[in-house]
């Protein structure tokens, strides 16, 4: 998803050696956690059979917390593993999480959504200066050419809300936010444009819900848009369809998305996802001083309400 | 369904005058699952609904649309009409062809093709109701009622003589509230002890009421008809059931110097007291702070006294449960205090009043006190200073009322009529005695109440100054007001003997705590809030909870028993059947697909979904869905448009029907 | 003598297929990736790098109304397709890994029952292969007994000279036959010097032991240990040239509406629901072991095939990075030390 | 003058009679603070606050006044302490207004085209002494106890007036004279007309109102015993204490009752010499009564 | 008189307010354009933002969402959660190109029958002037992919992305 503008932008490559120290941190606290019997299973990130990447592991024997590690490449939000929909993982017991700022965004959420008690999981938050972005060969540097957007607009890079937070932060370079100047640009077009450009972008869409999946608040036993009776969202994969699809999710995530961009990441029609859910997240900023934040929230901005919201929309 | 029948409404010509209704009859046949259509004059007539029942039976239908008027008009009569037919009288809807089409545009093809429209949206509608029986809740038919005053009395009478157990709870150690402490009562100033004690006496006699006097709510679970409450009874160390009432241990209690509160602290109360002689129960109570026997361990006296062997002073408090279906709160008012800084007041309390430092400075309890005949001072008018009898009473209106700054800025209501009242007692025992009252102006809207208040300024001779109180200071030993007389435009200076405050009437202290107990809720003063202003007054919003008396507004003794027997009604309408019937247009969760967000529960403002865990045959935890319950919940339909997934459908308003209807456009 | 054909009398082909009404499938480039697409002209045939979805969409679509109907005055009307209306088609430049892809496919789609949307559309098009000349760290089709030069499922097969233009080699009779079409954009040329094919990693493994391993190890904690970490998505199926399941599915009103056949996938948990809400395969990992047995066994079992062709996609496009070339290595060495002990004659590939 | 190690410093703002009539406050003021090792750094070029008559002519100026006052205060550093009850009252309801209501900010700033600042806190003497400085260290201070004097404190109207701007004390029964005066051992007495009105500028333009209302006041404080009267506002000051003997003849009464201000009682108490404290220029002569309790 | 375009405008409404503010329009015999079709619900807190999407998919040309006024609430809070719902609906219709004025909301009281007229009045004839609604309408003929991108500015954003 890079293009002729960027070469412009002089390189700049982030130091990434505090990752090491995450690493041999991670591992540490991993074992220790498993050993002393504190949790009964780790989530954190392994290296994949390509050199250089990293995939998701649930390990539970504290031999293996050795493969754990954290490099540019650990781009899954691991919350994922903690909600209703993968049983499996919470059957395990009790867990402990790897998290960057941006995932301890998504569980606390999902604790404000009672998914699981805070108490219930250790957090060992990450010191994080950036992350791969999509479509990026496993073991390629950490520059302003391979971080991923949301990165570049990070303010969280130290999750202090985790029971421990691992890792150095390197010094950051300033980062022109690519994701805010595109907003800008949708923003400045006209409707019928804006409308042409999403047609576009969801007309591409192939229904393969990686975007569902990998979104640590679409955890629902059964997604509306999988419904029959009612059909709310046709579910065959054409320009109508996709179009209801992706806003009734971007609805469905007002006010819960913690920005982690995972969705926009795994589409593999490089559809850009994350535009909607930033488009709600400035909306709730505006009008009713909301952010996703680290610490859990008991109501979200959609589930409460107060007296004096702005009605001027409305006659 | 497939066997649905539609009958279109001429109503008169209100509808058959711009609509086609032979054509829409026509139409109608066509449309997918209608088995039966026809037009008829007057649907809503008995022939019209005769007509209906039969062709139910004719042609077995199993699916009603009437297309006439609003079905804000005549859905109970034809839901009915359906039922007496044999059908569920939800698979009975109406197409409103007359408000929203007919009488409502005048070109005849539109109003046709519309109403046709109308019907085939409704048509599809009622192809996905489904059938819906009324939730029944069962009602315990068993009556708390909060606060023993007037209010408290008159509302548990009211239920209990209608057949009904009632639990009582007082927090002091008598009933009678504020009523009992008052002398003479407008305005007709007869003794409120003589109107009320017998009221006092016929709970304790009653055979169907509980009382709990020196108790207080711990605490409140349940919804209407199902409530169970945790009640502390306050240890009163004397055993009641012994207790013959004797007043020995009054008598020989060494302890004799204690201000007693009821007399506002003018008169002196053993440690071992009743609250005033009437009192209900005629049980003393034991006063721990006071008593030697508690503080040092000393004395003993009124155990060694008492004849039947009624006191003891191990009795620890105790927790009683009680199940009621209705609660009546009557929890009454306090006076404001000018010392006190009220919540939400910017300032402290009433220093240009000398902040009740100048003991002839009173408030309106303290003077109907000293009125009493059973008062400290036996009914006689005297100063508290030196007891002298004061030849000058200054009475000033509205001290916290109507005083923004002070954070009050709401009328108490009652002030102008016992102000009115107090000049006259004072005329009636000191006769060469001059009464003056500051006031704004006088409210006295109630039946006689403005000839009582004339009768105060031309018999009584009270002079009324129009104009508000500056300042109060003592000065030597008179109490000098300071204050204006807008009439003539001059600055006043009176010299009194005895000072009188009207201050305002505030919710009890604790009201806002007892509320949050029983889920009500309260306005910024700490008033209750009924459920509507003008029709449902003594009601509040959370179902089976009801208002009585001053705790949820500033009123007199007429209204609040009005208010009182007004509740009661409330209640007996509530245990008039013994299950609790609600419309069944509820919310109901699919725990199958519930994944436990609990953004439902958040944002529904009746309190109706809870927490519920499923657990497998070994009690251990699966998981925990959401659950509405049927007797709470009002139908808005919130939680379903708040919840993703759509695990919640609101009974009546699910997404099948709507969509259907969308389908149709 | 072998067959050559220059760049430019390629695109010249591609035009002349459009203009006489052939619907020519082919590598286009829009936006940022490449992608089957149907060509409006030879221009933006741009062959080479591997396209971002599968060219089993020439075939089996993303999404087809197989029927439709409407409710009118004279009750209900059905509208069948018409399947001989579909396009003669021209798959130009499909790299071995798609070309493969329908020869597996077609054993399923004329099985107990003809498809014929599939099979008409077999039949009405011509496949021209394109030797693969670059692998990437996730290419395994020589794992699996393919290559970037195997011309299995093509019909031509071309190959990339080192001086440009393409050498082009006569796989099938409906080859052929095309061929004869358009004689005058071909040449003849004495010796060819063909660009170097690409060398994916890795050798290549014995997908019959894989078979027998697989049949002892339905129940084993390598699935737990591979696929825990599978979120359930339909990436790896949808853009994989071998997976074709779909589902039908009616849309539109009571009044009118359409049946339509959409793509699905078995790591969908609705995929094996049941009506009463069991769920034969309710945790995330044994949808993946069903994936992994329906290529490497269950397939072979009925149609004698390997239901994979290597091309990476999945492992590329993989949300959480699982990597089916990782896990078909890894069970190819567990399964070297298994005995053949139920007979199975030797066959993979027919 | 440099102060050497100052404990706390403040900008000052006198006011227009600190400079005239209430000369004495001013010396005072400067005295006490200098014993008690407190800053005072006079604002360069104040002027006048408008006191009561500006916002009767036009509220604008006397905000405007007011706001270029606090821009200038805002050059020097530490809080503005203030004196007069006059100004401490216009500052204070200045920055009280011009927060709460965004178009007369707007206009005001115009007016003075500057940005208004609203931030520096303005504290009135009495402020400072018993909350920065605090009734402990003021009681460390006292050289001379002023025991045996019955002081009558008169705060006047303006000081702890309207109830949610000045936030000295509480509005209609505030103490803090007293706190402040009774670290000296003076004995305060409890009387009526603390916060009664003395008439102000009815001084000049209506005097018999200023007469009855004084005189009411002197007679409250002598009936309370007091020795003399402590006020914290040269306005007060003159009308008790210039108008004391019209009063005397007017009533018939005899008061004698010195009228000081607060500063130069607790400045005599901390060892200023008395000489500096412009006892000499007050008109009821506080000499036979300070000999008698052989303060001087 | 008939017109050209006659917009399809339909009113998701609460059964308590708006609903009987429409009965009383009626029964004052109030004159008003016959293109609205009113869906009822029992209050606004109900409509579900799915609903709207449906409706302009299913070819409503305008949508009219209306209820009680703020605090008359039959249910207390249905409207309070339904302003903030739809404050962030139109906004996300806003950014994929739904233009606004085809998406109205209003409070109308029971005793509001004037006002229910003259919103359905002004709002079928501002739709009648902007004609019909396509975006969806056409939406639902295409088939996948159409990969033709013609507007030039549109081509530089989609590729930045």
């Amino acid at each position: 998803m890079n293009n002729s503008t960027e070469k412009a932008e002089q390189a700049v490559t982030i130091d990434i050696s505090g990752y090491d120290v995450a690493t041999a941190e991670i591992r540490s606290e991993a074992k220790r956690l498993l050993t002393e019997k504190i949790v009964d299973a780790v989530v954190g990130y392994q290296a994949g059979r390509r050199k250089g990447s990293a995939v998701p592991v649930i390990i539970t024997d504290p031999a293996q917390a050795e493969k754990l590690l954290f490099s540019p490449a650990c781009v899954n939000n691991l919350s994922i593993y903690l909600t209703k929909a993968k049983k499996e993982i919470r059957a395990k017991g009790k867990l402990a999480v790897v998290a960057k700022g941006c995932d301890l965004r998504a569980l606390a959420g999902l604790v404000g959504e009672s998914q699981f008690k805070r108490e219930e999981v250790v957090i060992i938050g990450v010191s994080c200066a950036g992350v791969h972005r999509a479509g990026i060969q496993p073991g390629e540097p950490l520059t302003n050419s391979t971080i991923a957007k949301k990165c570049r607009e990070c303010s969280v890079h130290i999750p202090d809300e985790a029971d421990l937070v691992v890792g150095k932060l390197p010094p950051l370079p300033d980062l022109p936010p690519k994701e805010k100047e595109l907003m800008e640009k949708l923003d400045a077009m006209t409707p019928a444009l804006r409308w042409e450009f999403w047609k576009e972008q969801f007309t591409r869409c192939i229904r393969c819900l990686a975007c569902r999946q990998v979104c640590p608040f679409c955890y629902c036993e059964q997604c509306l848009c999988d419904r029959g009776r009612p059909q709310a969202v046709d579910t065959s994969p054409r320009p109508s369809g996709n179009m209801g699809w992706h806003i009734v999710r971007a609805m469905h995530l007002a006010g819960r998305c913690a920005g982690c961009a995972e969705c926009e990441r795994v589409c593999p029609m490089d559809i850009p996802l994350n535009l909607l859910n930033r488009k709600m997240a400035e909306e709730l900023k505006e009008l009713y001083h909301y952010e996703a934040g680290m610490k859990p929230v008991e109501k979200g901005p959609l589930t409460s309400y107060d007296e004096k919201d702005d009605q001027s929309f409305i006659k | 369904m497939s066997r649905i029948g539609v009958f279109i409404c001429h109503c008169g010509e209100n509808i058959s005058r711009t609509v086609d209704v032979e054509q829409v009859a026509q139409a109608a046949r066509q449309m997918t699952g209608v088995a039966y259509a026809c037009d008829y004059k007057y649907m809503c007539s008995d022939p019209g609904q005769t007509l209906l029942k039969k062709a139910v039976a004719e042609h077995k239908l199993e699916g009603i649309v009437v297309a006439a008027c609003s079905p804000r008009m005549h859905e109970k009569t034809f839901r009915n009409a359906a039922q007496a037919a044999g059908l569920n009288p939800f698979l009975c809807e109406m197409a409103n062809i007359r408000e929203h089409c007919s009488w409502v545009h005048d070109d005849r093809a539109e109003a046709t093709t519309k109403a046709t429209d109308i019907v085939r949206m409704l048509v599809e509608r009622v192809r996905k109701n489904k059938k819906l029986v009324p939730i029944t809740v069962p009602v315990t038919k068993r009556a708390l009622v909060i606060g023993g005053g007037i209010a408290g009395i008159q509302a548990a009478l009211d239920i209990a003589d209608c057949g009904h157990q009632v639990v009582l709870v007082e927090r002091e150690p008598s009933i009678g509230g504020h009523m009992a402490m008052l002398s003479e009562t407008f305005p007709t100033l007869d003794c409120s002890q003589c109107i009320m004690t017998p009221r006092m006496v016929d709970v304790i006699n009653h055979p169907r009421i509980t009382l709990h006097t020196y108790s207080e709510i711990e605490c409140v679970d349940g919804y209407i008809g199902n409530f169970s409450i945790t009640i502390k009874k306050k240890a009163r160390s004397v055993d009641m059931a012994k207790c013959t009432g004797c007043g020995v241990c009054m008598e020989k209690c060494p302890q004799k110097k204690i201000p007693n509160e009821f007399d506002k602290n003018l008169g002196f109360r053993p440690a071992i007291y009743v609250p005033f002689p009437q009192a209900v129960p005629n049980t003393p109570v034991i006063d721990r702070e006071h008593c030697t026997k508690f503080i040092n361990g000393k004395c003993g006296v009124c155990q060694k006294v008492c004849g039947p062997g009624a006191v003891d002073y191990e009795q620890q408090d105790q927790l009683v449960v009680e199940q009621v279906g209705a609660i009546v709160v009557a929890t009454g008012f306090k006076l404001y205090d000018i010392t006190e800084k009220p919540k939400g007041s910017a300032i402290k309390g009433y220093g240009e009043f000398g902040h009740g430092k100048i003991p002839d400075v009173i408030d309106g309890l303290t003077f109907e006190r000293l009125a009493s005949a059973s008062g400290p001072t036996g009914g006689k008018i005297v100063r508290p200073s030196d007891g002298k009898e004061p030849k000058q009473v200054v009475f000033v209106q509205c001290v916290g009322s109507r005083a923004r700054e002070k954070g009050i800025s709401y009328c108490s209501k009652v002030c102008c009529m016992y102000t009115a009242k107090h000049t006259m007692l004072y005329k009636h025992k000191v006769h060469d005695g001059q009464a003056y009252v500051f006031f704004m102006d006088a409210r006295t809207p109630g039946k006689s109440y403005d000839e009582f208040w004339r009768r105060a300024i031309e018999e009584e001779e009270a002079v009324y100054v129009r104009g508000m109180v500056s300042r109060v200071y003592q000065k030597g030993d008179k109490v000098v007001v300071m204050g204006s007389d807008i009439a003539v435009g001059v600055q006043v200076e009176i010299e009194a003997d005895l000072v009188v405050l009207a201050t305002a009437i505030q919710p009890r202290d604790g009201a806002d705590t007892l509320a949050q107990k029983l889920g009500i809720s309260y306005d910024k003063y700490n008033f209750y809030s009924e459920a509507h202003a003008k029709l449902r007054p003594v009601e509040c919003a959370t179902a089976g909870i009801y208002l009585a008396g001053a705790c949820q507004g500033p009123k007199d003794i007429p209204d609040t028993v009005a208010q009182a027997s007004a509740a009661a009604a409330k209640v007996m309408t509530l245990f008039s059947k013994d299950q609790l019937e609600r419309e069944p247009i509820v919310a109901r969760v699919n725990e199958k697909f519930c994944v436990g967000c609990l953004a439902c529960k958040k944002v529904c403002a009746y309190g109706a979904v809870e927490e519920k865990e499923i657990r497998d045959r070994q009690g251990n935890l699966i998981r925990v869905v959401a659950y509405v319950n049927p007797g709470l919940c009002s139908g808005c339909g919130t939680c379903q448009a708040t919840c993703p997934s759509k695990s919640v459908e609101l009974d009546g308003y699910t997404d099948e029907q709507v969509m259907a209807m969308l389908d149709t456009l | 003598m072998a067959l050559t054909i220059t760049e430019e009398n390629l695109r010249k082909l591609v035009d002349r297929l459009v203009k006489d009404g052939a619907r020519v499938v082919g590598p286009k480039v829009a936006g940022e990736m490449t992608v089957y697409e149907p060509l409006t002209s030879g221009a933006e045939l741009a062959p080479g790098t591997l396209p971002r979805r599968s060219a089993k969409e020439a075939f089996f679509p993303l999404s087809e109304t197989i029927l439709s109907f409407q409710k009118g005055k004279e009750g209900l009307k059905v509208e069948d397709v018409d399947t001989n209306a579909f396009p003669r088609t021209v798959l130009l430049g499909a790299l071995p890994c798609d070309a493969a892809a329908p020869q597996v496919m077609d054993a399923v789609f004329s099985w107990d029952y003809k498809d014929e949307f599939y099979l008409e559309r077999r039949r009405r098009t011509v496949i021209v292969g394109l030797s693969c000349t670059s692998a990437d760290d996730s290419c395994f089709c020589t794992l699996v007994g393919l290559a970037p030069t195997d011309t299995m499922g093509s019909d031509l097969f071309l190959t990339p000279l080192a001086g440009g233009g393409y050498s082009c080699q006569v796989v099938s009779d409906r080859g052929k036959e095309f061929l004869a079409g358009y004689p005058e954009l071909f040449a003849e040329a004495a010796t060819v010097t063909p660009v170097p094919p690409a060398e994916p990693e890795g050798t290549p493994v014995d997908l019959a032991k894989v078979k027998l391993w697989l049949e002892e190890h339905f129940e084993d904690e390598i699935w737990e240990e591979v696929a825990d970490r599978c979120v359930g998505c339909g990436a790896c199926a949808f853009l994989c040239p071998a997976c074709h399941c779909f589902d039908i599915v009616d849309e539109g009103t009571e009044q009118s509406g359409s049946r339509r056949k959409n793509w699905d996938a078995c790591a969908f948990s609705k995929f094996t629901n049941h009506a009463s809400g069991h769920n034969p395969r309710d945790v995330q990992n044994k949808r993946y072991r069903n994936r992994f047995m329906h290529k490497f066994k269950y397939y072979d079992d009925k149609f004698g095939k390997t239901l994979c062709t290597g091309c990476g996609r999945c492992i590329r496009y993989c949300p959480v990075g699982i990597d089916i070339k990782g896990i078909l290595e890894e069970i190819g060495k567990k399964a070297l030390s298994t005995k053949d002990t139920k007979g199975h004659e030797e066959n993979h590939h027919g | 003058m440099s102060p050497t190690k100052n404990v706390l410093n403040y900008s000052y703002y006198p006011g227009c009679s600190l400079h005239a009539s209430g000369k004495e406050y001013d010396e005072s003021a400067r005295g006490l603070f200098k014993a008690l090792k407190i800053g005072l750094q006079e604002v360069p070029d104040w002027f006048c606050c408008g006191a009561t008559p500006a916002h009767n002519v036009d509220e604008l100026l006397s905000l405007a006044l007011c706001a270029k006052n606090l821009e200038l205060a805002d050059a020097v550093e530490g809080d503005l302490a203030v004196a007069c009850a006059a100004c401490f009252s216009r500052l204070k309801t200045t920055q009280h207004k011009l927060g709460e209501n965004e178009v007369k900010r707007k206009q005001v700033e115009q007016a003075i085209d500057a940005k208004v600042s609203l931030d520096k806190p303005v504290k009135h003497l009495l402020e400072i002494l018993a909350r920065d400085f605090g009734l402990e260290n003021l009681q460390k201070s006292v050289k001379k106890p002023l025991s045996g004097l019955k002081i009558a404190t008169y705060y006047g109207c303006l000081l702890t007036r309207p109830p949610d701007v000045p936030q000295l004390d509480c509005t209609e029964a505030p103490t803090i004279m007293e706190r402040v005066l009774e670290t000296t051992g003076a004995e305060t007495v409890a009387w009526s007309h603390r916060l009664e009105c003395c008439g102000a500028n009815f001084t000049l333009s209506r005097p018999g109102v200023v007469l009855k209302l004084t005189g009411d006041i002197l007679a409250s404080a002598k009936r309370a015993g007091a020795d003399c009267l402590v006020v914290a506002c040269p306005l007060c000051h003159g009308n008790l204490d210039i108008r004391q003997k019209e009063i005397e003849e007017a009533t018939g009464e005899e008061y004698h009752m010195p009228v000081f201000y607060i500063t130069q009682l607790l400045a005599l108490a901390c060892g200023v010499p008395p000489g500096k404290l412009g006892f000499n220029s007050m008109i009821v002569n506080p000499t036979p009564l300070l000999k008698e309790k052989n303060l001087i | 008189m008939k017109h050209d375009f006659e917009p399809k405008i339909v009113a998701f409404v609460c059964t308590w307010c708006t609903y009987a503010g429409a009965d009383l329009a009626g029964t004052s015999r109030m004159i008003y354009p016959s293109n609205v079709r009113v869906v009822k619900f029992p209050c606004t807190g109900r409509i579900d933002p799915v609903f709207i999407l449906k409706a302009f998919q299913k070819g409503a040309d305008g949508i009219l969402v209306s209820g009680c006024h703020p605090g008359d609430c039959h249910y207390m809070a249905g409207n309070f959660h339904a302003r903030r719902r739809f404050a962030v609906f139109r906004k996300l219709l806003e950014f994929i190109g739904v233009d606004l004025n085809r998406l109205e909301f209003s409070w109308v009281s029971a005793a509001e029958g004037g006002k229910w007229v003259e919103i359905v009045t002004d709002l079928t004839q501002k739709i009648r002037k902007m004609g019909p609604l396509t975006q969806f309408t056409d939406l639902a003929d295409e088939e996948q992919w159409s990969g033709a991108l013609s507007n030039p500015e549109l081509k530089a954003v989609y590729d930045q992305v």
